[in-house]
C-alpha cells in the first residue's frame, strides 16, 4: 500500500467522498455544512462536490436527528452532523428512545443506517457546553454503536464502516485531533467495526484507552521504557461492541491494567471494562485495575482550571507509579 | 427619527442611552483585540452592530428584572449594569472573574443585578426565563422577565414550547428576538418559512411587534410598551429587532456565507453613528462632548483589562468547588492518583 | 360514473370505521379479559379522522401514527389478524410481540410505526419528506399527533423545516380535545391550532373531524398540493374520544369531562352520522349493512382466534433484532 | 483460664524475636516460672518462662520463625478448657504480615493466615505448591506479587538441582549455625554488606600508658585487689576522647543520623559460641575505677552466659582489644548501628626514631573503622590523633 500523510479532517472527507461517489442514498444533514463546509470543516468541497446532497439545516437538533432516523427509514443513510456532542442532549429523545429503539421496538422490521457524528472532548477553553465526553451515555444505551478513533488510518476506515453499517452509529471525534496528520493509504480499505488495536507492544502493563487519551498514553509508555517499564497501549477504536478478545489477550500478557479516558472517571467506560476484566481474568491480575479519567465537575472554562480538570500524560504516569509501587517524582 | 419636542430629561437619558451603547462598542473592540492578541482563550462572538438592541431594551428595565442572554452577550450584561472589570476578567479566565474563570465569555452571569446567565446552547435561554417568570408569578413581585435570542433560535423546540407556555400562563415575559440575519451562517431568510419573526406571536395570541433594531428610540419605545404590559400582568410580548452582525458569527469566522458589499450596505446602518447624527442634529452632542464621551469610557476600560490582567489565574483546586452548594470530595469523585 | 366510484368508496369507508370500532371495543374486552397486558388507547370515536385521511392515501405513501393508532392502522390497510396478535403479545404479531399496542409499525404497508413519545413522529415525518425528494417519488407523509404534540418542540422544528423545504407532508392534528386530562383550551392560547400554521407560512384548517367526508375532502386537496410539491399543510381535526386515555383510565376519563360534554359528543358520533347520511342518500340500504356488520364482525372473531391460537415469542427471542 | 504466651519485648529497643527452640511439646504440662521456649534477640540468646501453669496446649508460631514482640506465640490451658474464645485471636494474631528469613517447617492446615497477594501470585504459588508464608512481598503495601513468587520458584530449582556425587563422603564435622553465633553471622555479614566501611590505622607509642598503669597497679590492686587492665585505660580515653567528637558517638537512622547522649562503650569478648559485646554505660562519666570493676563483672557473667539484655544493650562505639591475642593490627568490622569500632593491636617494644637518635619504645597499633556514611576520613582522622595524644600523655586526662 502507498501511504501519505493526512489529518484526521482530510481522512474524513476524504471517506465521506469515495462512500457518496459509490452510494447516492448517502446524504449529509446538519448545520452550516454549505456555507462553512461544517463547523470544523470536515465536510469542505463535498456541497459543490454532491450538490444537494449536503443539506444545511436551522438550529434545531431534535428535528436533524428525528430527520435523519425518518430518512433512514425509508431508503437513505444520512450522515448527521450535530456539530458539538454536548448538543446530543436537544436531540436526546430522537437518539435515545427513536433511533436506539426502532428497530427493536417494531421487530426488526426496520434498518437504521444513520451515523451520527458529533466531536467531543474538552481541551480548547471551549467551556461546559462545548467539552463533554458522554460516550458512556450511549454505550448505556441499548441499540446503539459507538465509534471513537483517533489517527487518521482508523478515522477513514471506520467511517466507511459506520456508513455501510446498517445499524445506528455514533461517531466521535475529538475536537483537539482534526488537525492531527497520519499515514493514510492511498488505496481503498475499510476497519470492521468492533476491533481494537494495539498501538504500542509491551510487557508489564496495558493501558487500554481510546481518543485523545492514545496519544497521552503512547508519549507515557516512551517515557517508561526508560525506566524499564514496557507498556502495552491498547486502541479500543470502537467503544461497542467492544473487542474483548483483544482485551484479555493483552491483560494475560501483563497481568497488570490501566484504563484511561478523558470522560470523567464515575461511571465512564472504564468502569465497565474493568468490572469485565476482574470478572473474567481475576486469577491473571497482579495488580488491581487503575482507571484515568475527569474529576466529576463540568469542564470549566480557564485553561489552568480545565489541564486540572481533565486526564493527560502526568496522570496517566502517577497512576502507573501508583501501580507498581513507586515513588512519585517530585517534580 | 423621533425625538421632536423632548423635554430636558430625554436629552439626559438620551446622553446615557449614548453612552451606554459606546461603552459596548468598546468592549467589544477591545475584546476583539485581546482575543486576537491570545489574550482571551476559546472563542468569542461580538455584538458590534448591534448595541442598539441591548441598550434600548435594558433601558428600561429595573434592576430588579431578569434577563436570560446568549453566546453573543457582552452587550445585554453591560446595558443591564454588569461591572466590565469582572467581565474582562472572565473573558480572561481570571480568579476575579463573574464566574471565577468556570464561564468564560459564553457564560457569563450577574445574579446580583438580574443577568441569569448567558447560555452556549441556542435557545437554551428560553425554558429558564419561563420558569422566571413563573416565579414573578407566584412571588406576586411586578418583576420582568426579558428572554433574548437570536433568529436562530426562533427555530429551535424550546422557543415553541416556551413562547406557548409563557401565553397560556400570561407570564411578566417579553422575548426579543435579534434578528442579526444569520444563525452561525444560516441567513434567516433560508431558515424561517416567515417574513418576520414576529409573526410568529399569532401561534401563540400574544402581541408581536418588529421594529428597527438599529434605532434605540424605536428599539426603547417598543420595549417600554411591552415591560408595561407585562408588569400589569397582561402576558408576554414577541418584540422583533431587525438588526445586523457586522462581525463574524465568532472572532476567526471567515464569512463566507455574505458578501463585504453586503456587510458594507449595512455598516451605514450602524445604530451608533445614526443615534450620534441625531443626538448632534438636536444640538444635545457636540464634538467636544462627543471625544470626552469616547475618552472617559476608554479610560474606563483601560483600566478594566488593567485588572484583568493583573488578577491571577484561578488555583487549580477551585476547578472543583461550585459543584455543589455542600462541599467535599465524595461528591466530586477524586481521580485514583 | 363518479357518484359509483364514490359510493363504493363510501361504503369502503363505512365499513372501515364499524371495522375499528367493533376492534377498540373487542380490544377493551380483551384488556379487561386480561387477556391483553399493558395499557390500550382506544380511538372509539374517532374514525371519521383515521378512515378520511387514510382513504386519501395510497398504499406506498407514508404514515406516522401515535399511541391512540389502531385505527390509523387499520384505515392505512393493516391487517387485522396481526394487530391482535401483537395486541395479545404473541409471536405472529406485526413486532414479534416487541412492540404491542402502542408500537405496532407496518413497513410493508406505508406505517413507519406508531410512537410512544408524544410529538415523537414529526420529526421522522420530516425526514420521510426529505427522502422522497431526495429520491424524486411522488409520494406523501401523512403525519397523526394529537393536540398534546401541538405544544411539543419537535412540532415547532418540524412544521418550520417542512415549510421551508417544500416537503410532501400532510399534519394531521387529531384534536379529541384533551391531552391526556389537559383539555387543548388550556393547553393552548389561540382558538384554532390551525393558526399555528400563519408561524410557517403554511395552510392550516380546522374542520369536523367527525364529519368523514369532510375530513376526506380537506385531506385529498392536502395530498394533491404535497404530491404537486407545493408543500405542508395542517389539518386540525376536531374530535372526541368517547373512551378514556386508556383503559386505565379511571371512570373511562368522567373524572375530567362532564356528561353534558360527553352527551353533546356522542350526538355527533361520526360513525351514526355517516350511517344516517348514506341511508339518507340511498348508498347504504338495511340489506347491505347486515353484510358489512356480518363482514366486520368475522373478520374481527377471525383475528380474535389468529391471535388466541397463536404462540408466545420464544424468550430467547427478546435478545433478537437489536441490530440488522 | 487459658493463657496467651506472647513473644516478651526484652528490653527497649527490641522489636522482635526468634523463637530459637522450643523446650516443651504441645500437650506438655508446664508450671509456671519453668523454661518454656529458648528465644534468640538480635543481642542475646535467652530462655523465656512460662508465664502460667497448665497445659501447652498450641503452638502459634514455630523454631525459627522471627515474631514481632507481643505477638501470641503459644496458649497454656487447663485440661479440657474451652479454646473457642481464643481461636478469635488466632486471625488477629496474624494481624501483620510476617515473614521468616528461611524457609520452615510445614505449619499445620487450619491456620488462616491473611496475606497481601495478588490474585496471580496466588495462583502462581498453588500450581508451584509454595507457601506464601515463606514469601516477603515486594509489592504496594508489602503485597506478594507476580515477581516474588517467580523468585521463589527460582530458588526451588536451584535447591532441586543434584549435586554432583562426591568422590568420597565429604569430610569435616558438621556444626550447627545457632545461637549467638547464629546471630552474630547475620549481623557481621549484614553490617559488612551495608556499611561503607573505610578504615585508619595510626602507630601510638604506648610508655605513659604502661607507666600509669604500673603506678596504679599496686595503689589500687592493694586496696581493691583487681587489676587494671589496659582495656579499663582504653576505655576511659576513648570514652573521654569521644566527648569531643560526638559524631563518632552516633548511630545511623536510614535518612538520619542520631547523635548518641551517652557515651556507651562496648567490649567485645570472644567466647566459644560466638562473640559478645557488653557494654559499659556511660563509660565517660565513670571512673577508671568504675569501670574496671564492671568490665570485670560483665566478662565474668558473659563466660557463664548470664548476661542480661541490659548488659548488651545500648552501645555507641565497640572497643576490641586483640593485643592479648598477639595481633598487630585488624580492621574490625563495624557493629551496627554503631558508627565506628576501634581495634587495638598488640603492644611492641621496636626502635623509633624519637628526635636525633633511634630509641626502643613499646608502641602498638590503633585501627578504627568508621561508617562512611557518617563520617569521612579527616573527621576520624582528628579523632584518632586525640586518641594517641591521650594515650601517650594521659596526664591530659586531667584537664
Amino acid at each position: 500500500m502507498n501511504f501519505r500523510e493526512l489529518t484526521n479532517t482530510e481522512a474524513m472527507v476524504e471517506a465521506l467522498k469515495e462512500e457518496m461517489t459509490r452510494d447516492p442514498s448517502i446524504f449529509i444533514i446538519g448545520e452550516d455544512l454549505v456555507a462553512h463546509g461544517g463547523i470544523f470543516g470536515q465536510f469542505i468541497g463535498l456541497p459543490e462536490a454532491f450538490p444537494g446532497r449536503v443539506i444545511d439545516t436551522p438550529i434545531s437538533e431534535t428535528c436533524i436527528v428525528g430527520a435523519g432516523l425518518g430518512a433512514a427509514l425509508t431508503g437513505m443513510r444520512p450522515f448527521v452532523d450535530l456539530h458539538f456532542a454536548d448538543f446530543t442532549t436537544c436531540a436526546m429523545d430522537e437518539i435515545v428512545n427513536q433511533v436506539a429503539k426502532i428497530r427493536y421496538m417494531f421487530g426488526g422490521q426496520a434498518k437504521i443506517p444513520i451515523v451520527i457524528w458529533a466531536p467531543d472532548g474538552a481541551g480548547l477553553s471551549a467551556a461546559a457546553h462545548h467539552s463533554q465526553s458522554l460516550e458512556a451515555w450511549f454505550i448505556h444505551t441499548p441499540g446503539l454503536k459507538v465509534v471513537s478513533p483517533c489517527f487518521p488510518y482508523d478515522v477513514k476506515g471506520l467511517i466507511k464502516t459506520s456508513i455501510r453499517s446498517d445499524d445506528p452509529i455514533i461517531f466521535f471525534m475529538h475536537k483537539k485531533i482534526f488537525s492531527r496528520k497520519g499515514p493514510v493509504p492511498e488505496e481503498e480499505y475499510v476497519i470492521p467495526l468492533g476491533k481494537a488495536d494495539i498501538k504500542h507492544p509491551g510487557t508489564d502493563v496495558t493501558i487500554i484507552t481510546y481518543s485523545i487519551m492514545v496519544l497521552h498514553a503512547l508519549e507515557v509508555a516512551k517515557e517508561m521504557e526508560k525506566e524499564g517499564i514496557r507498556v502495552e497501549v491498547l486502541d479500543l477504536r470502537t467503544l461497542w461492541p467492544m473487542d474483548w478478545e483483544k482485551i484479555a489477550e493483552s491483560v494475560t500478557k501483563t497481568h497488570r491494567v490501566i484504563i484511561a479516558h478523558e470522560a470523567c472517571l464515575t461511571c465512564g467506560f472504564g468502569a465497565e471494562i474493568s468490572a469485565r476484566i476482574q470478572e473474567e481474568l481475576f486469577d491473571e491480575l497482579d495488580a488491581p485495575i487503575f482507571r484515568v479519567g475527569a474529576y466529576r465537575v463540568p469542564i470549566p472554562f480557564s485553561p489552568p482550571l480545565e489541564r486540572f480538570v481533565i486526564p493527560g500524560k502526568e496522570s496517566l504516569k502517577k497512576t502507573l507509579y501508583n501501580l507498581f509501587g513507586k515513588e512519585i517524582d517530585s517534580k | 427619527m423621533k425625538g421632536e419636542g423632548f423635554m430636558e430629561e430625554d436629552t439626559k437619558t438620551w446622553l446615557e442611552l449614548y453612552r451606554l451603547m459606546v461603552k459596548i462598542r468598546r468592549f467589544e473592540t477591545l475584546t476583539g483585540e485581546l482575543f486576537a492578541s491570545g489574550k482571551i482563550p476559546g472563542f468569542i462572538h461580538l455584538s458590534i452592530g448591534q448595541e442598539a438592541s441591548s441598550v434600548g431594551v435594558c433601558s428600561v428595565l429595573r434592576k430588579d428584572d431578569y434577563i436570560t442572554t446568549t453566546h453573543r452577550g457582552h452587550g445585554h450584561v453591560i446595558a443591564k449594569g454588569g461591572d466590565v472589570k469582572r467581565m474582562f476578567a472572565e473573558l480572561m479566565g481570571r480568579e476575579t472573574g463573574y464566574c471565577k474563570g468556570k464561564g468564560g465569555s459564553m457564560h457569563i452571569a450577574d445574579f446580583s443585578i438580574g443577568i441569569l446567565g448567558a447560555n452556549g446552547v441556542v435557545a437554551g435561554g428560553f425554558p429558564i426565563i419561563v420558569g422566571a417568570g413563573l416565579s414573578i408569578k407566584l412571588r406576586g413581585t411586578d418583576q420582568v422577565a426579558v428572554c433574548f435570542f437570536g433568529d436562530g433560535a426562533s427555530n429551535r423546540g424550546p422557543f415553541h414550547e416556551a413562547l406557548n407556555m409563557a401565553s397560556i400562563w400570561k407570564l411578566p415575559i417579553v422575548f426579543v428576538c435579534e434578528n442579526n440575519q444569520f444563525a452561525s451562517t444560516t441567513s434567516v431568510h433560508y431558515s424561517t418559512s416567515v417574513k418576520s419573526i414576529a409573526i410568529r406571536g399569532e401561534a401563540y395570541g400574544i402581541p408581536g411587534r418588529s421594529v428597527d433594531g438599529n434605532n434605540v428610540l424605536d428599539v426603547r419605545e417598543a420595549a417600554l410598551e411591552a415591560v408595561e404590559r407585562a408588569r400589569k400582568g397582561e402576558g408576554p410580548t414577541l418584540l422583533e429587532n431587525r438588526t445586523y452582525r457586522l462581525r463574524g458569527h465568532f472572532e476567526g469566522d471567515p464569512q463566507r456565507y455574505r458578501t463585504k458589499e453586503e456587510v458594507e450596505k449595512f455598516s451605514e446602518k450602524d445604530p451608533i453613528r445614526q443615534f450620534q447624527t441625531f443626538l448632534k442634529n438636536q444640538k444635545i452632542l457636540d464634538e467636544k462632548i462627543d471625544q470626552e464621551i469616547w475618552n472617559e469610557i476608554d479610560q474606563e476600560l483601560q483600566e478594566a483589562i488593567r485588572f484583568a490582567e493583573e488578577s491571577p489565574f484561578p488555583q487549580p483546586q477551585e476547578a472543583l468547588k461550585d459543584l455543589y452548594v455542600e462541599e467535599g470530595e465524595s461528591l466530586i469523585e477524586r481521580r485514583l492518583v | 360514473m363518479t357518484e359509483l366510484i364514490d359510493q363504493t368508496l363510501y361504503l369502503k369507508m363505512y365499513e372501515q370505521m364499524l371495522t375499528i370500532r367493533s376492534f377498540e371495543e373487542k380490544a377493551i374486552e380483551l384488556f379487561e379479559h386480561n387477556l391483553i397486558r399493558g395499557n390500550i388507547h382506544p380511538c372509539i370515536g374517532q374514525e371519521a379522522v383515521s378512515v378520511g385521511v387514510c382513504s386519501a392515501l395510497r398504499k406506498e405513501d407514508y404514515m406516522l401514527n401515535t399511541h391512540r393508532g389502531h385505527g390509523n392502522c387499520i384505515a392505512k390497510g393493516a391487517d387485522l389478524k396481526r394487530m391482535m396478535a401483537e395486541l395479545l403479545g404473541r409471536s405472529t404479531g406485526y413486532c414479534k410481540g416487541k412492540g404491542g399496542s402502542m408500537h405496532i409499525a407496518d413497513f410493508e404497508g406505508g406505517n413507519l410505526g406508531a410512537n410512544g413519545i408524544v410529538g415523537g413522529g414529526l420529526p421522522i415525518a420530516v425526514g420521510a419528506g426529505i427522502s422522497i425528494q431526495n429520491r424524486g417519488t411522488d409520494q406523501v407523509v401523512a403525519c397523526f399527533f394529537g393536540d398534546g404534540a401541538v405544544n411539543q418542540g419537535t412540532f415547532h422544528e418540524s412544521l418550520n423545516l417542512a415549510a421551508i423545504w417544500k416537503l410532501p407532508v400532510i399534519f394531521i392534528c387529531e384534536n379529541n380535545q384533551y391531552a391526556l386530562s389537559t383539555p387543548i383550551r388550556e393547553a393552548i392560547s389561540i382558538s384554532k391550532i390551525s393558526d399555528r400554521a400563519l408561524a410557517y407560512g403554511i395552510p392550516g384548517v380546522t374542520l369536523d373531524g367527525n364529519d368523514v367526508r369532510a375530513v376526506y375532502t380537506q385531506m385529498k386537496g392536502a395530498v394533491e398540493r404535497a404530491r404537486s410539491g407545493k408543500g405542508p399543510t395542517l389539518l386540525d381535526c376536531l374530535t372526541y374520544r368517547f373512551y378514556g386515555h386508556f383503559t386505565g383510565d379511571p371512570g373511562r376519563g368522567m373524572t375530567y369531562r362532564s356528561k353534558e360534554e360527553m352527551e353533546e359528543w356522542w350526538g355527533r358520533c361520526p360513525i351514526k352520522r355517516f350511517r344516517e347520511s348514506l341511508f339518507r342518500e340511498g348508498i347504504l340500504s338495511e340489506g347491505k349493512e347486515k353484510e358489512i356488520q356480518i363482514r366486520v364482525k368475522t373478520s374481527i372473531e377471525e383475528a380474535v382466534r389468529f391471535a388466541l391460537e397463536s404462540p408466545f415469542p420464544d424468550p430467547e427471542e427478546a435478545i433478537q433484532d437489536l441490530f440488522y | 483460664m487459658a493463657t496467651t504466651v506472647i513473644m516478651p519485648k526484652l528490653g527497649l529497643t527490641m522489636t522482635e524475636g526468634t523463637i530459637e527452640r522450643w523446650l516443651k511439646k504441645e500437650g506438655d504440662r508446664v508450671q509456671k516460672g519453668e523454661p518454656l521456649v529458648e528465644i534468640i534477640t538480635e543481642k542475646i540468646n535467652f530462655q523465656y518462662e512460662s508465664p502460667a501453669s497448665g497445659i501447652l496446649k498450641k503452638i502459634l508460631r514455630y523454631e525459627g520463625e522471627v515474631v514481632p514482640v507481643a505477638t501470641p506465640i503459644a496458649i497454656i490451658a487447663e485440661e479440657g478448657e474451652d479454646l473457642t474464645e481464643m481461636e478469635g485471636i488466632m486471625p488477629e494474631i496474624q494481624a501483620e504480615p510476617t515473614a521468616p528469613p528461611l524457609i520452615h517447617k510445614e505449619t499445620k492446615a487450619g491456620s488462616s493466615e491473611r496475606i497481601l497477594a495478588s490474585p496471580l501470585a496466588k495462583k502462581m504459588a498453588k500450581e508451584k505448591g509454595i507457601d506464601l508464608r515463606t514469601l516477603r512481598g515486594s509489592g504496594p503495601r508489602g503485597r506478594i506479587v507476580q515477581a516474588d513468587v517467580l523468585k521463589a520458584i527460582e530458588r526451588l530449582k536451584e535447591k532441586e538441582v543434584p549435586s554432583p556425587p562426591p568422590v568420597q563422603p565429604p569430610s569435616g564435622r558438621l556444626l550447627p549455625l545457632k545461637g549467638i553465633r547464629k546471630i552474630m553471622a547475620k549481623r557481621m555479614a549484614e553490617s559488612f554488606q551495608n556499611i561503607p566501611h573505610f578504615y585508619l590505622s595510626i602507630e601510638v607509642e604506648m610508655s605513659a600508658l604502661q607507666e600509669l598503669r604500673e603506678r596504679l597497679k599496686e595503689e589500687i590492686e592493694r586496696r581493691l585487689n583487681i587489676r587494671i587492665t589496659m582495656t579499663d585505660l582504653l576505655v576511659k580515653i576513648t570514652a573521654s576522647a569521644l566527648k569531643d567528637h560526638p559524631i563518632l558517638n552516633s548511630k545511623f537512622e536510614g535518612d538520619q543520623i542520631r547523635l548518641m547522649e551517652e557515651i556507651n562503650i562496648g567490649v567485645a569478648i570472644a567466647l566459644e559460641e560466638g562473640l559478645i559485646v557488653p557494654v559499659i554505660h556511660q563509660a565517660d562519666r565513670k571512673s577508671l575505677r568504675e569501670i574496671s570493676l564492671a568490665l570485670r563483672d560483665l566478662t565474668q557473667r558473659a563466660r557463664e552466659g548470664k548476661l542480661s539484655l541490659e548488659d548488651v544493650e545500648g552501645g555507641t562505639f565497640t572497643l576490641s582489644n586483640m593485643g592479648m591475642l598477639g595481633i598487630d593490627q585488624f580492621n574490625p568490622i563495624i557493629n551496627p548501628p554503631q558508627c565506628s569500632i576501634l581495634g587495638v593491636g598488640k603492644t611492641v617494644e621496636k626502635p623509633v626514631v624519637k628526635g636525633r637518635e633511634i630509641v626502643i619504645r613499646p608502641m602498638a597499633w590503633l585501627t578504627l573503622s568508621s561508617d562512611h556514611r557518617i563520617v569521612d576520613g579527616a573527621t576520624a582522622a582528628q579523632f584518632l590523633n586525640d586518641l594517641k595524644r591521650l594515650i601517650e600523655e594521659p596526664v591530659l586526662l586531667l584537664i
